[in-house]
């Protein structure tokens, strides 16, 4: 009986509704309307765009109606495959990873001793540096040349020569991988660590009583529980990689020979490395098409408990 | 304090409506409780005091004054919550001050309030703790404290003792009593258990579905119940009702169920005849009835279904014409069950119920 | 208006489409004959005649400005360049801050809003502002870019006829570079060519002979293996990052010299039609970089993430031997070294005693190099934000297009893009203050500019680099590389 | 739960924590070590593990306004300052009276309006630069800091609005009518009860919202023009890759940089903790 009281239903239908609650509008008007206008135009110009040429001699007013042509385009070229191939990897490891280191590190941190507070404090630095800046760090490590990790390795006998991984194919993408991990995994962290905050203590106390050993309280109890918690976190953590530009861009810049290249920085190249808006929107396009089918899924997991309040 | 008076309030959530043109007015002082099954509407109707719903139709007015416009802030009315809304991130001391500080009191007339609530309380020492570092019973003084400082027209409370443990819940029901007695108080308290409001109130308004089905003394509500419904929801353990039908045998008046049959007495017989058919519910309490363990005239024959000993009474449960009545023994009475038993009905105190209108039969 | 401008566009796309037609075949010969009209002879372009031709003339730049444009015009102008940054010679800021006074003093009614905008940043503003119609009136923008902005329509005419100079005084090179469709669409405002420069002391460690340069890319590759082996010191500063400018500025002389090219620009009647890529010329000029790269290791690990700004640092700290660099790179490298400290400062000083200039090598075919520099441009109006003020534009662009300022703004960098500035008693000065101006300045009539083209920043930025990146990774063989490449570059002229 | 055995489960932990704390932490390190050496001994191979001859010039260079660089470095932080400042208010004061209309009211279409808030996370931004350009320029707001603000306003509203829903959701609703009723407006209840018990949460969002715009470079390079409104990272950019790498230089500025986040940060962090778990792990 306690239901907020400006929630009455009208009889009156939906138009009657909204006009029952138009003073609750005016609540979400500013932050809808200031998302709106940073999305809704770039969307609709950007599906447009996709279906005309846009060659880098021709001005925008000029441009040609091609319907699909440059979504056949994009799925034709030689390097889609490459790069798709490349997006997965890159996205699905750096998840796995940030999400792993995370999960583990939200367990030791979930207990009490000295320091913790600390130690949780240096571990969420990498979150909190810019993507610019950490970029820059890593390459500077990773620098075949001068680069610290280099000289480390080769002291530690486990290279002969100079450490190449910017400059490899086979090792670009790993190598950007784990700058990438650094830099997400404190999130993951951060989020589970609340998470298990909300692990009630009978459970895990009635898990003790039956006899559980710490893997098996870990498994039955707690990540049941985790569980909400680790949908919304790879679901955001899958989302960010899909859409991560820096890192690849400032670091290699999809290079050597496409090994780094991913679906974004695809993109950019190709709308302002080759000027060719038309194809980089439709590419854009199949990007969206990609995030809906995950964000469904994201909207879902973020508003899962949603459904079970409203009724 | 002031009069609260309820003119065809009425309070609809799309089709469906909630309050149904309820009518009734509290008069200065009293401790009215508005009573019912959960969903019948009360909450609702204290809601509607308060201003945290707005009227649909109809008026309320307090003191003379039409209120039904009026912001909460503006009515003067105090309310006690039953999870007790107690500011978790203010200090007891600031929860009792808040309403004061609100309405522009000054410094040292709201910290005498304060001290004075408190020390009627006796919360003084709790004052510069958080409400979570209280036990229920604190946290109810506190926000009954809150209500108190302010000194309003009318006391709201909704269902304030139902998160007290039971021992809890008679000891701060005698003090509310005590303070309402007082304080001369105007308190308008919402509570589900009968009981509740048996004991406290002057006046009870039995609600069900969104209708006012009586507004009476405690008393009259209980002996005169004024249908079906507020006589079966009124009084521990309920009151028995027993479908009958009325056959007049040779002037003799008769109520006859599947297998018995019981003479009125004159005065229920005339009761009888004001129904508008031959059906009736027959009502009796469980200590109006008598138990008889050999065969007796004016008995309806029965059969002991469950005995319920509890020290002070035994409650026998007994299976009449399909029906289960629950009668109340002295304790030293043995009795088995399945044991075969003659139930007699105190005709004075016998009530009777019109089947169709489930309205009650005035006595002759 | 807006319906005159549109007629107008639409007049312009009409003769544009007509002339896009013949262009590739009746423009080269013009400017082949401007080439010859102006005299200047790779043969006869000496440093020591460089050095005799500076000083001969004097120039008045208000009184010749003054018959353009009123001295006592009133106007305004948004003005974007890529000028002095942070890492620039003091010299240069001095002669920037000079400028500017100096244009307030002749034009005091008419009001710059200047940007100075960094290399790397603007291209891409200017394509977003031109789009948006947000461009600025006047633009001073590095050679290759203004094609593009041309193609699309997006400048306005302008030649130096338009400020009251003669097209003639300026290089051939430089004009093709402002040339599309048969008209002229910018003023070049400055021009150099890059040289080769070595470190004297790493070659003596190495055994070499430490004042001669390597004379063939050969010999770079040969010095390069030597180097590493002897001092285990990089010994070229390769670079081959995708989407970075300096890429193809230190590969294409490379090509061009061995016989090949991108398309046919370095043909002396370029088409712009033609690909010369898949040619035994790039072969021979991938086949080097693959050499040093991969078989020697003699250049840097990080070539194919690094761009020529980081083989800076290790040059300077004679780490590295021999690099590509622009005629700026001495008074850069001076700078850096004198605001070292400490050791630093010691040993950067060494480095610098140690530079030494020379001639881009040559390839088996000749010796090239890219022709560099800056033109200015007017936008189209339609593509400025508010009304563009001719007559503003008219008045700064002869002002810094003159023989006075395009020398004293190539002051450090470059050299001025109008050939008269050569004559005047500043040029004189810079050739007695600058070491080596001479040997930048006399390979000024072996460039070669990037193809004037819209599709050039992506052929020379992108393609090229990545056919680099895939031999060089081992990806593909040299020969597969340049046929990917070829396939690349036809199916862009092809008109994808 | 709190026995104190130690179990292989202990030492298992203790090794990988200690292995997480070298990953996150030495690439920070380097990046301090580095920014205090000179130019050329960063260039040693192999390099020196601490600085032999410490220098702080590359950061006396930075933030002296003595000179050029520190004028304008000093600038940028302001402009920085300044733009993730408003971009936190403005974001605040957006996300909290949405998130509480989701929370409280049930107005028809809410769940569709909640979802497209969430989805912005959905877009990659340099996808959107072109025609937020156009559009910015249409507004009349290229080279305004108006332009970033806007745009840096919809990055942080997703995840605020989700988390100060869920912290709505756990205040009961009586206690806004319960100060209604003790003399407060609407307004007032909302304002003096159900924002400070939403703090750690405002928090959190605020924090946030800073960072993202303390950090953002794509769009601060595309908006903006005017060499005096450039923000910290373009700036940054714009001094150390352009003609020179001077890694000491960049990694100096990484770190000035980076402070005042990672200051704020640490100190606010438990709030960060609290509002996830009350705000959108618990809800």
């Amino acid at each position: 009986m306690s239901r907020p009281h400006r929630s009455e239903p009208s009889s009156r239908g939906l138009i009657g509704q909204i006009i029952d609650h138009r003073w609750d509008y005016l609540y979400v008007l500013p932050a809808l309307g200031v998302m709106m206008l940073v999305i809704a135009y770039p969307i609709y110009y950007t599906f447009y765009l996709s279906f005309f040429r846009t060659p880098p001699s021709l001005a925008m007013s000029e441009k040609i109606f091609n319907g699909f042509d440059n979504y056949a385009t994009v799925l034709g070229s030689d390097s889609f495959q490459q790069v798709t191939w490349n997006t997965i990897v890159w996205t699905v490891w750096s998840t796995f990873f940030a999400l792993i280191l995370g999960l583990g590190a939200a367990l030791v941190l979930n207990r009490e001793f000295m320091g913790r507070g600390l130690l949780r404090g240096l571990l969420l630095i990498p979150f909190v540096i810019s993507a610019v800046a950490a970029s820059y760090i890593w390459r500077w490590i990773y620098h075949s040349d001068f680069g610290v990790l280099g000289a480390v390795l080769f002291d530690l006998g486990l290279i002969d020569g100079k450490l190449n991984l910017l400059d490899n194919i086979d090792m670009v993408l790993p190598s950007l991988i784990v700058v990438n991990v650094w830099k997400e995994f404190p999130f993951a962290m951060i989020m589970i660590l609340a998470g298990l905050q909300t692990v009630p203590d009978q459970l895990l106390n009635a898990a003790r009583v039956d006899g559980a050993g710490a893997f098996h309280r870990f498994w039955h109890v707690t990540l049941p529980h985790l569980k909400g918690v680790l949908i919304i976190t790879v679901l955001l953590l899958f989302v960010q990689n899909l859409n991560h530009f820096i890192i690849p861009w400032i670091m290699t810049g999809g290079g050597p020979a496409g090994a780094s290249d991913i679906w974004i920085t695809q993109i950019y190249q190709i709308a302002f490395g080759r000027i060719r808006f038309g194809i980089a929107s439709a590419y854009s396009v199949i990007l969206f098409l990609v995030m809906v089918v995950i964000g469904y899924f994201y909207v879902k997991a973020l508003t899962g408990d949603e459904d079970r309040q409203a009724h | 304090m002031a009069q609260v008076e309820f003119q065809e309030v009425v309070k609809r959530y799309g089709s469906f409506e909630a309050v149904k043109s309820v009518s009734f007015t509290v008069e200065d002082g009293e401790f009215v409780a508005l009573v019912g099954p959960s969903g019948c509407g009360k909450t609702t109707t204290l809601n509607l005091i308060a201003g945290l719903l707005d009227l649909t139709g109809g008026a309320i007015r307090v003191g003379g004054r039409q209120i039904n416009d009026l912001d909460p802030k503006d009515r003067d009315i105090a309310m006690v919550f039953q999870n007790y809304a107690l500011y978790p991130n203010k200090t007891v001391r600031q929860n009792l001050g808040f309403p004061l500080r609100m309405r522009k009191v000054p410094k040292r007339e709201l910290e005498e309030k304060v001290n004075d609530a408190a020390r009627l309380l006796d919360i003084t020492h709790l004052l510069d703790r958080r409400p979570r570092e209280l036990s229920g019973g604190q946290q109810q003084r506190v926000a009954l404290g809150r209500a108190l400082v302010r000194d309003p027209q009318v006391f709201l409370m909704d269902e304030p003792l139902s998160n007290l443990d039971a021992k809890l819940r008679v000891q701060m029901r005698a003090e509310l009593k005590r303070f309402h007695q007082d304080l001369n108080a105007t308190v308008i308290y919402v509570t589900h258990d009968q009981l509740e409001a048996m004991t406290m109130a002057d006046k009870m308004a039995v609600m069900s579905g969104g209708v006012l089905q009586q507004y009476d003394t405690p008393e009259r509500v209980f002996e005169e119940p004024a249908n079906v419904f507020v006589a079966g929801f009124v009084g521990s353990p309920a009151m028995n009702l027993l479908p009958a039908r009325v056959v007049e045998n040779g002037g003799a008046v008769q109520a006859a169920g599947e297998g018995w049959e019981l003479a009125l007495s004159p005065r229920n017989a005339a009761s009888a005849r004001r129904a508008s058919g031959d059906a009736v519910i027959l009502g009796a309490r469980h200590s109006s009835l008598i138990l008889h363990e050999e065969a007796a005239p004016g008995c309806i024959a029965a059969k002991i279904y469950t005995v319920e000993p509890t020290g002070d009474l035994t409650y026998a449960h007994v299976e009449v014409g399909g029906k289960t009545f629950v009668i109340s023994l002295d304790p030293q009475r043995r009795i088995r069950a399945d044991q075969p038993v003659w139930i007699e009905f105190d005709q004075d105190r016998l009530h009777l119920f019109d089947a169709v209108t489930e309205q009650r039969l005035p006595p002759g | 208006m807006l319906l005159k401008n549109a007629a107008r566009q639409r007049n312009l796309k009409g003769i544009a489409c007509a002339l896009l037609t013949s262009s590739a075949l009746v423009l080269p010969a013009p400017v082949a004959a401007q080439a010859n009209k102006t005299g200047i002879d790779p043969e006869t372009w000496t440093p020591e005649h460089v050095r005799s031709i500076a000083g001969k003339t004097t120039v008045d730049t208000a009184a010749e400005c003054s018959k353009i444009v009123p001295l006592d015009y009133e106007g305004e102008l948004d003005y974007w360049y890529v000028g002095p940054n942070e890492a620039s010679p003091q010299l240069e800021h001095e002669m920037y801050e000079e400028f500017w006074a100096a244009l307030a003093e002749t034009y005091p009614n008419i009001e710059i809003n200047a940007q100075n905008l960094g290399y790397n940043d603007m291209l891409n503003k200017l394509r977003t502002a031109a789009l948006g119609n947000a461009a600025p009136d006047v633009a001073r923008l590095p050679i290759l870019w203004g094609s593009e902005f041309a193609a699309k329509r997006q400048l306005s005419e302008l030649s130096p006829e338009d400020v009251g100079y003669d097209s003639d005084d300026f290089w051939p090179g430089a004009m093709k570079s402002v040339t599309l469709d048969g008209k002229t669409w910018g003023i070049p405002t400055n021009n150099e060519t890059m040289a080769f420069i070595w470190n004297a002391g790493i070659f003596e460690e190495a055994g070499l002979d430490p004042d001669k340069a390597p004379d063939t890319w050969e010999e770079v590759v040969a010095y390069s293996k030597q180097i590493k082996e002897k001092t285990g010191k990089n010994g070229y500063g390769l670079v081959a990052r995708v989407n970075a400018g300096n890429t193809p500025f230190r590969f294409m002389p490379m090509v061009w010299g061995e016989g090949g090219g991108a398309l046919d620009e370095a043909a002396d009647s370029p088409t712009y039609q033609e690909t010369w890529i898949d040619s035994d010329g790039t072969r021979r000029a991938v086949q080097n970089y693959y050499d040093m790269y991969v078989r020697d290791k003699s250049v840097p690990v990080s070539a194919l993430t690094n761009t020529q700004t980081e083989n800076q640092d290790p040059f300077l700290a004679n780490q590295l031997a021999m690099v590509i660099a622009h005629p700026s790179e001495y008074a850069t490298m001076l700078d850096r070294a004198s605001r070292a400290t400490g050791s630093d400062k010691e040993a950067a000083m060494e480095v610098v005693n140690n530079m030494r200039y020379g001639k881009i090598p040559k390839g088996a075919d000749r010796r090239a190099v890219v022709f560099g520099g800056s033109n200015v441009h007017i936008f189209n109006p339609d593509n400025i934000d508010g009304d563009l003020d001719m007559e503003a534009a008219k008045a700064l662009i002869c002002f810094m297009t003159g023989p006075e300022w395009s020398t004293k703004l190539a002051w450090v960098s470059s050299n001025p893009g109008n050939t008269r500035g050569f004559e005047t008693e500043w040029m004189k000065e810079r050739l007695d203050t600058i070491k080596f101006l001479d040997v930048s300045t006399s390979m000024l009539p072996s460039g070669i500019p990037f193809p004037p083209v819209a599709e050039s920043p992506e052929i020379m930025n992108i393609i090229i680099p990545e056919m680099l990146q895939n031999a060089l990774t081992e990806k593909m063989t040299v020969e597969e590389a340049t046929a990917d490449a070829e396939r690349k570059i036809q199916s862009l002229l092809d008109g994808m | 739960m709190d026995k104190r055995r130690i179990t292989r489960w202990h030492v298992f932990g203790w090794i990988f924590l200690v292995f997480l704390l070298i990953y996150a932490v030495t690439p920070l390190l380097w990046m301090l070590i580095t920014s205090f050496k000179s130019q050329f001994a960063a260039l040693q191979y192999p390099p020196d593990l601490y600085p032999k001859n410490p220098t702080t010039e590359q950061y006396v260079r930075l933030l002296s306004p003595q000179n050029d660089v520190g004028r304008q470095f000093l600038r940028y932080l302001l402009n920085s300052i300044m733009v993730s400042t408003v971009t936190t208010i403005l974001g605040v004061a957006v996300a909290v009276p949405a998130a509480y209309a989701f929370s409280r009211f049930r107005f028809p279409g809410r769940k569709a309006l909640f979802f497209s808030v969430l989805f912005r996370n959905m877009f990659p931004a340099v996808v959107f630069l072109m025609p937020l350009f156009i559009m910015m320029r249409w507004m009349g707001l290229v080279n305004t800091y108006s332009s970033l603000v806007i745009t840096y306003l919809t990055f942080g509203l997703p995840l605020s609005i989700w988390l100060l829903k869920g912290f709505y959701d756990n205040i009961p609703v009586q206690l806004e009518q319960a100060a209604r009723i003790d003399g407060c407006t609407r307004f007032q209840a909302f304002y003096l009860i159900v924002m400070p018990l939403s703090a750690p949460g405002i928090i959190a969002t605020a924090i946030y919202s800073f960072i993202t715009a303390w950090n953002e470079y794509v769009y601060a390079l595309t908006f903006l023009n005017d060499d005096q409104k450039l923000t910290l990272p373009v700036g940054l950019q714009r001094f150390f890759t352009e003609y020179a790498t001077n890694w000491p230089g960049l990694m100096a500025a990484s770190f000035i940089m980076s402070v005042p986040v990672v200051a704020m940060f640490l100190i606010l962090q438990k709030y960060f903790v609290r509002a996830l778990t009350e705000g959108a792990v618990k809800a």
